[in-house]
């Protein structure tokens, strides 16, 4: 990074790069801290995700402007042009003002020095200090010098000075002199911070701190992060599904649900939201791996599968793959005199005592209830993430964490603070002439000197066709080393650089300052790790596998070129489609920041579903909104007013828009906001035959109604899930039950002596909403659950409205004369035929606005430019439209905030003088990148969408499209050279 | 020329998806899982980047075996890419072996970036069937 | 269900130019492309017809075709013209069209398709030595089975002579002398038959005997060519030595139908060999054969085309080397289409198979 | 259906303690927690989840009638691990309370009396006691090792006031011993109280709160006499 950090962000793991790459797409200077040794938090430790039970963390990577980041697996760590990664680093301290503030952290020793150690591992060899794995859940070893995360590019060790005994084997075999076992803390002061984002999530509770679950005693008891890493490849057991007592695969399997959460005797009265889809999909691959008689419980007490597509996922797992769920919070688990097994005790569904034996035991662990936010949290100019005091899965993570970074540039514009614009480093003049090849041979410190004399590398690489200059340096590692190539560039005549050294990875950050000083793309530079190839006893031909690696990439180099960049203006106006909470907030979030707003509605009024909100929080939130937005001078409103037509590319857009009345307006914008909202969702007509059967919406607002009289509503019955979590609608509409809980509790306010009961499937009160249920409860309502093919039945009997359930904890037959029966009958989208098929994105089979990513890319669509959130998304809170709102308008702003978006080096390009026209290019790319433009008769790539996947070099036959540093012939040349 | 089996050192083209196999590849070797050298790793940004012509002048340029590593489905960071190869690997597969290339050299796998350790058991398990089938047919022809 | 319909004429060629003048007379198309003998050449040439006079030198019937019409058929359907147009084509150059299409390299929109029943073509050379010979090849080779062993090796094997696909189908196998039978295939093909005003007629119930025969004696003969090409190309050695005297003259691709790229790539700069890397394998292999690439582009376009082969014949036909082409690229086709279950020109909205993959697919082994 | 699902306020909740004001009795979400871990779950209907759930819908007639209350060992797991804090045993023991003193089982509230009446459980006069004690101590004294073992009754200034179980001293005094051999192992100062030496607390047990005050009053009583700060309460 040429310029001091303007922003920092603590914590490193999901929502901390997600915040703190909005920022640097943005264009502002961030730095990100981390205490760890290694980025990326829990995320290190999982290898796939529900509910589809993939990965796709590569997607929460930047999509544009791709040159200024690596284009890596995200494990490997996050390299971008804007953004400092200071790991081992803790803030104490924060003062002054937003805008100006001064921050304080400690940068602990790591003993050694990351700007030396090239990853060789000669160390951990040596070292004889064996300490448990804490990447590994400690179920394995590691050495007091290690690597904190095992996939971390660059590979560079830290030591553990705890474990450390300071025997000194490992300073001696450094081969770069990159460890000092004396060093110590050192303090970093950071000036003139716009602003701090505190993403250091909420730690995870520690179940040995409950003697209950026996953690600890038992070897067969692991958290279920434990579980992902015995899941995992590059876990203990390098994948395979065995428990930790006797490495053997388990037959039985048991998952608690709610260990650390749900329990107000720890501190612990909330939800932590994503253990219960955790435990499923991890009860999933126990069947994949070992097979689907493997017997796999879940002992909880409602499955919070309140996700969009979450309930499919469970009924799936249940239905499909036999995963048993069991309604019950276990005591205990006890040792089984078989060894290493596990006794677990449960009442059934009828309440009969059964006693179990499984072979492992998962403890769904959440948020710790003891972990504290640091004293400076609330200091102002501190804005801090949901995930830092909710557990959340990683899409909630990922909004909430754009959210913050929204509101985050908000301030920093409002102080005035603007991302630098960057200078681009021209390139040389040196660059279009032809290729010439600077390869510099390192000896790293001369440990590699016999392996280049002995077999004569320079004169072999004279071999090499073209042109070629060879230099031999004792250390590019060092500054002097590094000077000595930067003074042959500068001055001589080779315009493209290999270096025959280490480990690439850990080359890249060398490699992309050489670029800034000398003008030669980094792209035209390339590493071989000649340590790794002598390294590597196998090889009965070394100097064939050394000419064989340095000729394939010296022939790539050769063959690179400069890809011609498309540069595409962008027209700085957003359109947003919806004026409910999430479009207003988006709306709001770009006029914020300067960018003109087209706000659509298709109703009179903005607001969504403002009249029928009833909560006074809630309403006074949106009603902020409406006022903001209608006063806002960069806001346009058209009400009665539906999008009909939208053309273009991200940046470019065309849109027409109709009035009620059939006037038609053109709309230029760079990009849209589908907020489209939806609404209750009806309830059957036969549901309603007698007039105290009412939906929940209508009893929230009977009860909201001034000066109503509820001495006479003397026997509530509330059900849930109406409609909702069955096919067709089968899905949780997520606020149902919490809106229940508030209206029971409003109506024990009017009437304290009312009854009320709630018939309910799994209460979905995840998170911080867990308090209603307890508070509901402690209020005396009554909750009784029923299963979806055992729901109570209402009658009509001479007048008298009878509900007629089960109470499986009485186990006996319920009965209960109502004066009002409730129904939650949940939310359902707003028709969006229209707006899918005008935007060209996908739909759910629920008919919600199907996102690209539920988990990395939560507000973006299939298509770059066309962003989502809300209820057009899928059902959400209020809250949580908004927070979806503010990130979509950050997600668009991306777009909106440049002038131009140039395309990525590594992109498509069309050679127009011989393409056919046959259009497959266009049918396989994955990104709706490339279209025919009808006045040139030529197929154009959208530099903003296209990935430079190659899918479509691939498929043109001719060589037509080429892909940006992946062109054909350099890709075919490599592979000549490979084979020798 | 041909070789004695013992010291058939057969020449392997690996062309490995960035995102997820070269992840792989990269975790085995930091974690010191080794696997015999002979393999040229070429780098590609996706499976579905892989153009025909790549894996043909591979094996008329004399590789023993072609390795292709992409994103488990679902994983691709382009969406489907390892797909769209997948589906043009059938036409592959019918093509070399018609023309007398064990259909065996040319292997398509999954590898997700956490999985080291099967890279390397993918690498030492292709190189063994190929030290079992012996030397490309194409070895020491001229075919260019 | 078809409607047919009987013209008997003095020679079959004069029943189907009497239908296909009508098409222009009668204004139902506003032009007609089919094959017509020139004053210079007895090798009837695709020739575009506006005016229903100029139609008496068509003969598409003549065993005889100097390239697959395919491409020029998609020369004059580039775009949607507004213009209706007839195009009378042989069964595999209706399929390579229909591939053409759905590589966006014409449209079939506003196109009236006319098949021929195809009992074959002879190389040129044959067919110009019959002419000179007797005249009217094309009558002579209805009526005479000795002078149809005279066609070429493919189309021997070809079991498609009967086209798909087309709107109107003129055939003459099982009919009497002079007669040539009509069959709509389509709604399109129905009206125009009834607008032609040809009398209706049942199908001849001999017709589907001598079909049949013939559909045998192909099929037999297409397996005794795939067995003995596929023995002679199953080792890269064997390969080498069939096409060890090609020239890279890329004829086979020029006549080729369904190659369609405006440049080869083996003219462009991914194979283009330059100075050094031709010096660079002669360096390390000692030598390197000229022209380079040659198993390599026969390969490619293998790779590239085998999907959608149609199995015309025209590669074998161009090549000055006498290779094989075609025995090799029907054999490999056969071979990689059944993989693909996929069937070029069976049907013009069946996508090309790379454009066809599960969308979704659960993990595990790609096997 | 016949009967109608009615909430009565009950009066069981009311009267049960609470085991701090944040936790209530009806903040009980029927996790099952307590009914996994309790050992009788399932015995004679026995449900400790069932018995809260019963005391919230006020049903407290049904409670106090039925035998459900008096199945409890009090052993206290349930408690233990209960999410929401509920005092489960406390509850328990006011239902048992709430019962007519004639119908609480067995001879436990005969039990009660007696104690009140003699100071044990069993009704045993003060001599026989003593015989009985300082029978078996000569038994003790006889075997080899524990020459000069005597039982110390009301020795004032001992270390240990030693309370004992009715059942030792009524049937099965051999197990009596027990103890006697470690304090003699331990050269531990302990003593027996002639009066009120009664070591079952059944109002405990019974709910019957005066009858247990005053039982725990009288060993309190014996300590200040004898001048004891410690006591061994052996059940």
């Amino acid at each position: 990074m040429n310029q001091p950090a303007n922003i920092l962000v603590i914590g490193a793991g999901i929502s901390g790069i997600r915040s703190a790459l909005d920022l640097a797409e943005l264009g502002y200077k961030v730095c990100l801290l981390d205490r760890a040794p290694a980025m990326g938090g829990i995320l290190t430790r999982l290898d796939r995700q529900f509910p589809n039970n993939h990965c796709g963390i590569c997607r929460m990577l930047p999509m544009f402007d791709r040159d200024n980041s690596e284009e890596f697996c995200l494990r490997k760590g996050l390299s971008h042009e804007n953004i400092e990664v200071l790991l081992s680093t803790e803030v104490i301290a924060v003062e002054g003002n937003p805008g100006n503030m001064t921050v304080t952290a400690v940068k602990q020793a790591t003993g050694v020095d990351a700007d030396r150690c090239i990853g060789c591992q000669e160390c951990e060899k040596v070292c004889p200090v064996e300490v448990p794995d804490t990447f590994n859940a400690e179920l394995g070893k590691r050495k007091a010098i290690y690597l904190a995360v095992p996939y971390q590019m660059p590979n560079q060790r830290v030591i553990d000075l705890q474990a450390c005994t300071r025997c000194g084997e490992c300073v001696k075999v450094c081969p770069t002199a990159a460890i000092d076992l004396e060093r110590t803390p050192e303090t970093l002061t950071f000036e003139n911070i716009g602003g701090v984002v505190l993403a250091s999530g909420t730690g995870l509770f520690n179940p040995q701190d409950m003697d209950i679950y026996g953690m600890g005693h038992f070897p067969n008891v692991v958290t279920s992060s434990a579980f992902e890493r015995i899941l995992s490849s590059s876990g203990p057991y390098q994948g395979s599904l065995i428990r930790p007592s006797d490495q053997h695969p388990p037959k039985k399997i048991a998952w608690i649900q709610c260990v650390g959460s749900r329990n107000p005797m720890i501190g612990a009265d909330y939800c932590s939201s994503a253990c219960c889809m955790i435990s499923i999909k991890q009860a999933l691959f126990a069947k994949e791996r070992l097979g689907s008689d493997t017997q796999t419980t879940i002992f909880y007490m409602d499955m919070r599968t309140f996700g969009r597509d979450y309930q499919r996922y469970r009924d799936q797992a249940e239905k499909e793959n036999n995963v048993a769920f069991v309604r019950c919070r276990i005591h205990s688990i006890e040792p089984n005199e078989e060894e290493g097994n596990l006794k677990i005790s449960y009442v059934d569904h009828s309440g009969k005592p059964v006693n179990a034996v499984f072979d492992m035991a998962v403890l769904a662990t959440g948020k710790d209830p003891l972990r504290k936010l640091p004293d400076f949290a609330a200091h102002p100019g501190i804005i801090a993430t949901d995930a830092v005091s909710e557990w959340m899965d990683i899409g909630s993570s990922v909004v909430s964490a754009s959210g913050v970074s929204e509101r985050l540039a908000r301030m920093l514009s409002s102080a005035g603070i603007k991302p630098e614009k960057q200078a681009t480093a021209p390139l040389s003049d040196k660059v279009a002439g032809s290729p010439h090849l600077q390869v510099v041979l390192c000896s790293c410190n001369g440990s590699l000197d016999k392996v280049i004399e002995e077999n004569q590398l320079a004169a072999e690489l004279k071999k090499i066709p073209g042109r070629i200059d060879i230099m031999q340096a004792k250390s590019v590692c060092d500054a002097e080393g590094l000077d000595q190539v930067k003074e042959i560039l500068l001055n001589g005549p080779a315009n493209r650089v290999l270096f025959a050294a280490c480990n690439a990875q850990v080359f890249r950050p060398k490699l992309k300052q050489l670029a800034a000083v000398t003008g030669i793309p980094k792209e035209f530079m390339d590493v071989v790790n000649l340590r790794g190839l002598t390294e590597n006893a196998a090889s009965h031909d070394l100097l064939g596998e050394i000419m064989n690696q340095l000729e394939m990439r010296a022939n790539r180099l050769f063959r690179k070129k400069i890809t011609p960049a498309d540069v595409r203006p962008i027209q700085k106006t957003a359109l947003v489609i919806g004026s409910g909470p999430a479009g207003l907030s988006a709306a709001l979030a770009l006029a914020a920041q300067n960018i003109k707003v087209v706000l659509v509605e298709k109703k009179e009024t903005i607001g969504g579903n403002f009249a029928n909100i009833h909560d006074a929080q809630i309403r006074e939130m949106i009603g902020q909104l409406m006022d903001e937005a209608k006063d806002h001078p960069l806001i346009t409103m058209h009400t009665d007013t539906e999008v009909i037509n939208n053309a273009g590319v991200a940046g470019q857009f065309v849109a027409r828009l109709r009035h009620a009345n059939g006037a038609e307006t053109t709309v230029l914008h760079g990009a849209a906001v589908i907020a489209t909202g939806g609404g209750k969702a009806d309830l059957p007509a036969d549901t309603l035959a007698d007039n105290k059967i009412i939906s929940l919406y209508d009893l929230e607002a009977e009860l909201n109604q001034p000066g109503i009289d509820a001495a006479n509503i003397n026997t509530v019955v509330f059900m849930q899930c109406i409609g909702s979590r069955e096919e067709p609608r089968n899905y949780c509409s997520r606020i149902c039950c919490l809106k229940s809980l508030k209206t029971a509790m409003k109506l024990k306010e009017l009437n304290p002596n009312c009854d009320i009961y709630v018939f309910y499937r799994d209460m979905m009160t995840y998170g911080e909403s867990e308090k209603f249920y307890t508070q509901a409860r402690a209020k005396g309502i009554i909750f009784i659950p029923f299963e979806k093919q055992e729901k109570p039945a209402i009658k009509i009997e001479s007048g008298r409205v009878l509900v007629e359930g089960y109470d499986p904890v009485l186990n006996e037959p319920v009965c209960i004369e109502a004066d009002r029966v409730a129904l939650a009958s949940g939310l359902i989208p707003n028709p969006v035929d229209l707006v899918a098929s005008t935007f060209h994105v996908e739909t759910t089979q629920d008919g919600f606005i199907q996102e690209a990513d539920s988990k990395w890319r939560p507000v973006d669509t299939g298509r770059e430019g066309i962003f989502v959130c809300g209820l057009a998304r899928g059902p959400v809170r209020a809250d949580e439209a908004v927070q979806e709102g503010k990130a979509a308008g950050l997600r668009a702003l991306r777009i909106l905030a440049r002038d131009t978006i140039p395309a990525s080096q590594h992109s498509a390009y069309v050679r127009h003088a011989i393409c056919s026209l046959c259009e497959r290019c266009i049918a396989v790319c994955p990104f709706d990148a490339r279209y025919v433009d009808p006045d040139l008769g030529r197929i154009m790539v959208d530099p903003v969408a296209c990935q430079g996947c190659g899918v479509c070099a691939a498929e043109c036959p001719n060589g037509a499209t080429l892909i940006g540093d992946f062109e054909e012939y350099g890709v075919m040349d490599e592979i000549e050279a490979a084979l020798g | 020329m041909v070789k004695s089996m013992s010291d058939f050192q057969p020449k392997i083209i690996a062309l490995v998806c960035n995102w997820c196999t070269y992840t792989a590849a990269d975790l085995a070797g930091t974690s010191r899982l080794s696997y015999p050298a002979n393999i040229r790793m070429i780098r590609m940004m996706c499976t579905g980047m892989i153009d025909p012509k790549y894996i043909l002048k591979a094996f008329l340029d004399g590789a023993d075996g072609v390795f292709i590593g992409g994103c488990h489905p679902g994983d691709c960071h382009y969406i489907n890419g390892n797909l769209k190869f997948k589906k043009r690997m059938a036409g592959m597969e019918a093509i070399i072996k018609q023309f007398g290339f064990d259909e065996n050299r040319l292997r398509l796998r999954w590898i997700g970036a956490s999985e080291g350790p099967e890279f390397q058991h993918n690498m030492t398990d292709f190189i063994q069937t190929i030290q079992d089938m012996g030397p490309s047919p194409a070895q020491g022809i001229m075919v260019l | 269900m078809s409607v047919y319909a009987m013209v008997k004429d003095t020679s079959v060629t004069e029943a189907v130019k009497a239908a296909l003048t009508k098409l222009i007379s009668q204004d139902l198309v506003d032009a007609v492309l089919v094959a017509a003998k020139s004053p210079y050449s007895a090798l009837p040439m695709p020739t575009l017809f506006a005016n229903a006079e100029a139609m008496d030198g068509i003969d598409p019937l003549a065993p005889a075709a100097p390239f697959n019409a395919a491409r020029q058929a998609a020369t004059v359907s580039r775009q949607a013209t507004g213009k209706r147009l007839a195009l009378v084509l042989r069964p595999c150059e209706i399929r390579a069209l229909i591939e053409l299409v759905k590589l966006n390299q014409c449209t079939l929109e506003n196109v009236v398709l006319i098949g021929i029943e195809c009992l074959g073509r002879m190389e040129n050379e044959v067919f110009l030595r019959h002419a000179a010979a007797q005249g009217d090849v094309t009558a002579e080779f209805l009526k005479n089975t000795s002078l149809q062993d005279d066609i070429t090796r493919t189309c021997k094997m070809c079991e498609q002579f009967e086209p798909a696909h087309a709107d109107i189908v003129m055939s003459t196998l099982g009919m009497a002398e002079n007669s040539v039978l009509f069959a709509s295939g389509s709604e399109t093909g129905e009206a125009l038959l009834k607008e032609l005003g040809l009398s209706p007629a049942e199908k001849p119930a001999e017709r589907e005997t001598v079909t049949k025969q013939l559909l045998e004696k192909r099929a037999a003969f297409k397996k005794e060519v795939f067995a003995e090409t596929s023995e002679k190309i199953n080792s890269i050695e064997k390969f080498e030595e069939m096409i060890g005297t090609c020239l890279n003259c890329y004829n086979c691709r020029q006549a080729c139908p369904v190659c369609y790229c405006k440049e080869c790539v083996f003219l462009t700069d991914v194979f283009s060999a330059r100075p050094e890397t031709l010096l660079r394998r002669a360096q390390k292999r000692g030598s390197v054969k000229l022209p380079t690439d040659t198993s390599m582009f026969h390969l490619t376009r293998l790779s590239h085309i085998a999907h959608a082969c149609v199995g015309c014949g025209q590669c074998s036909s161009v090549c000055p080397s006498n290779i094989p082409v075609a025995d090799i690229f029907t054999t490999v086709a056969a071979q990689v289409q059944a993989r693909y279950d996929y069937v070029p020109g069976r049907d013009v909205q069946e996508p090309i198979p790379y454009l066809m993959f599960e969308e979704k697919q659960k993990s595990g082994e790609p096997k | 259906m016949e009967t109608l699902t009615k909430r009565k306020p009950s009066l069981i909740k009311q009267q049960a303690p609470l085991r701090d004001s944040t936790h209530l009795m009806d903040m009980c979400m029927a996790c099952g927690t307590c009914s996994a871990g309790c050992p009788l779950t399932g015995v004679d209907g026995f449900d400790p989840r069932k018995i809260i759930r019963m005391v919230l819908m006020g049903r407290d007639e049904e409670l106090i009638e039925s035998k459900l209350p008096w199945l409890c060992t009090m052993c206290g797991k349930c408690e233990h691990a209960c999410p929401m804090g509920i005092n489960i045993i406390s509850t328990i023991r006011t239902i048992r309370g709430m019962v007519d003193r004639d119908k609480v089982p067995g001879m436990i509230h005969k039990g009660i009396e007696l104690c009140l009446e003699t100071g044990n459980n069993i009704g045993l006069p003060e001599e026989d006691f003593v015989f009985i004690i300082e029978d078996v101590g000569e038994e003790l004294a006889a075997m080899p090792g524990f020459a000069d073992f005597k039982v110390p009754i009301d020795k004032k200034g001992a270390n240990i006031l030693h309370t004992l179980h009715n059942k030792l001293v009524n049937t099965q005094n051999e197990d009596l011993v027990h103890w006697w051999k470690i304090f003699y192992a331990a050269k531990e100062d302990w003593t027996v109280p002639k009066q009120n030496w009664e070591g079952v607390n059944w109002g405990l047990f019974s709910g019957d709160d005066e009858a247990m005050k005053l039982s725990v009053g009288r060993i309190v009583d014996n300590m200040d006499q004898l001048g004891i700060t410690n006591l061994m309460y052996p059940e």
